[in-house]
């Protein structure tokens, strides 16, 4: 189980390449990379992301939300990294990487880490365009895709 | 005791505040005062999806802030 | 929309690499490795897999995968690579990537290629063992992944 | 006319052999011949899970092969 935050951009081939050289004979690998979009859903120009986060509580959460995932589906091995900092569009903010011995653990595991990471993880997201600055919440179809896996939810 | 402030409360308020608190006061009372005191995040300040964290973890309304050095407020999340 | 048949090992992660340097602004990605297992279901040493194909019909079936895939989901892009031939233990068979706007779409158009793939790609699979070779049809649990998606199946 | 094998076909018969087709002969009497001849494969031969595939095409049990130079047999398959 591999989390870490990542103040630098990385490359997810690389990360992906790593998490297989890891495996011990697992069948499916699934990943997913979330990539800073060059518009925001304005369609204004997205000069840079930025990501706030807290010195401890972040990292906690994304622990938390791997071990979540991996108590709850047959993987036998994930990794999540998460930048933090400023992102330029184009670069990837998230990698999960989960395998498992057949597709459907991996599949279900990396869905519900990202839909976990949207509402849970202890980012604060802030969309830099040439007319200001915004900061991010999760919309509604983030809420409802993190009930889906209908546990308490975290909401207000 | 330091107020931290992170996401959008940082951008207005800046990384880090300090007030003293007052004897026997809880997390709503401090957030009545602070949104006195800075009336451009007096929304957030009052806003209970804006959480109050004390020693990393989050704390209800009625907590008592004595003998706390700090406490954190946390605006809605976006991560991923 | 990239799909290939592989006859020889390839790299999963530099078609990772590749596949989203080609992408124009898309903010998810999600792709599927599986990769050929060291032991079979009964607990036996794998020594080889064989995929057996038809010189048309094979990469047809992949296409017309694909471009259900692309019809029925949000995706922009997509790429199939699967191999034939023989494959060594810790190969990837078969690599499998979707790019979207928003994450649902990107997992949903993964998971639907695999599922297809493995009931109605053309190949045919053996897994050679010190004790013998076996010829693999999809379980019942492949068939009923298939259904999900509720078009006419096409299991006889 | 040529009979191509795939799968696990392909390991018992081969990758072809060649049988002339009879006059009006169908898919499935042609089935039933073949299963004859290789006593080793007539299961799969008779099996409806293999599906006969005539011009790149699956046909049905009813298929007149006349006028055709290829038929082909697939056993189910198993890809991903």
């Amino acid at each position: 189980m591999s989390v870490r935050l990542a103040d630098e951009r990385f490359a997810a081939d690389r990360e992906l390449a790593e998490f297989t050289a890891g495996l011990t004979g697992e069948g499916a690998v699934v990943s997913f990379l979330g990539i800073a979009r060059p518009r925001a859903s304005s369609g204004e120009k997205v000069e840079r992301l930025v990501l706030d986060h807290h010195p401890r509580l972040t990292l906690g959460s994304l622990n938390e939300i791997a071990a979540a995932a991996r108590g709850r589906f047959g993987i036998s091995s994930l990794r999540i990294v998460h930048r933090r900092g400023a992102v330029s569009p184009g670069e990837t903010i998230v990698f999960v990487a989960a395998a498992a011995e057949h597709r459907r653990a991996a599949f279900e595991a990396a869905d519900y880490m990202m839909d976990r990471l949207k509402t849970d993880a202890m980012f604060w997201k802030r969309e830099d365009t040439p007319g200001g600055s915004r900061w991010i919440e999760p919309g509604e179809e983030d809420y409802s895709a993190r009930e889906r896996w209908n546990e308490t939810p975290c909401r207000e | 005791m330091k107020i931290g402030f992170f996401g959008r409360l940082r951008d207005s308020l800046g990384d880090e505040r300090e007030i003293a608190a007052e004897v026997g006061e809880t997390v709503a009372h401090f957030r009545i005062r602070l949104a006195a005191l800075y009336p451009q995040a007096a929304h957030d300040l009052l806003s209970l999806r804006v959480r109050a964290c004390v020693v990393d973890r989050i704390v209800g309304e009625d907590f008592l802030l004595g003998g706390h050095e700090r406490i954190e407020f946390l605006p809605p999340l976006s991560g991923g």
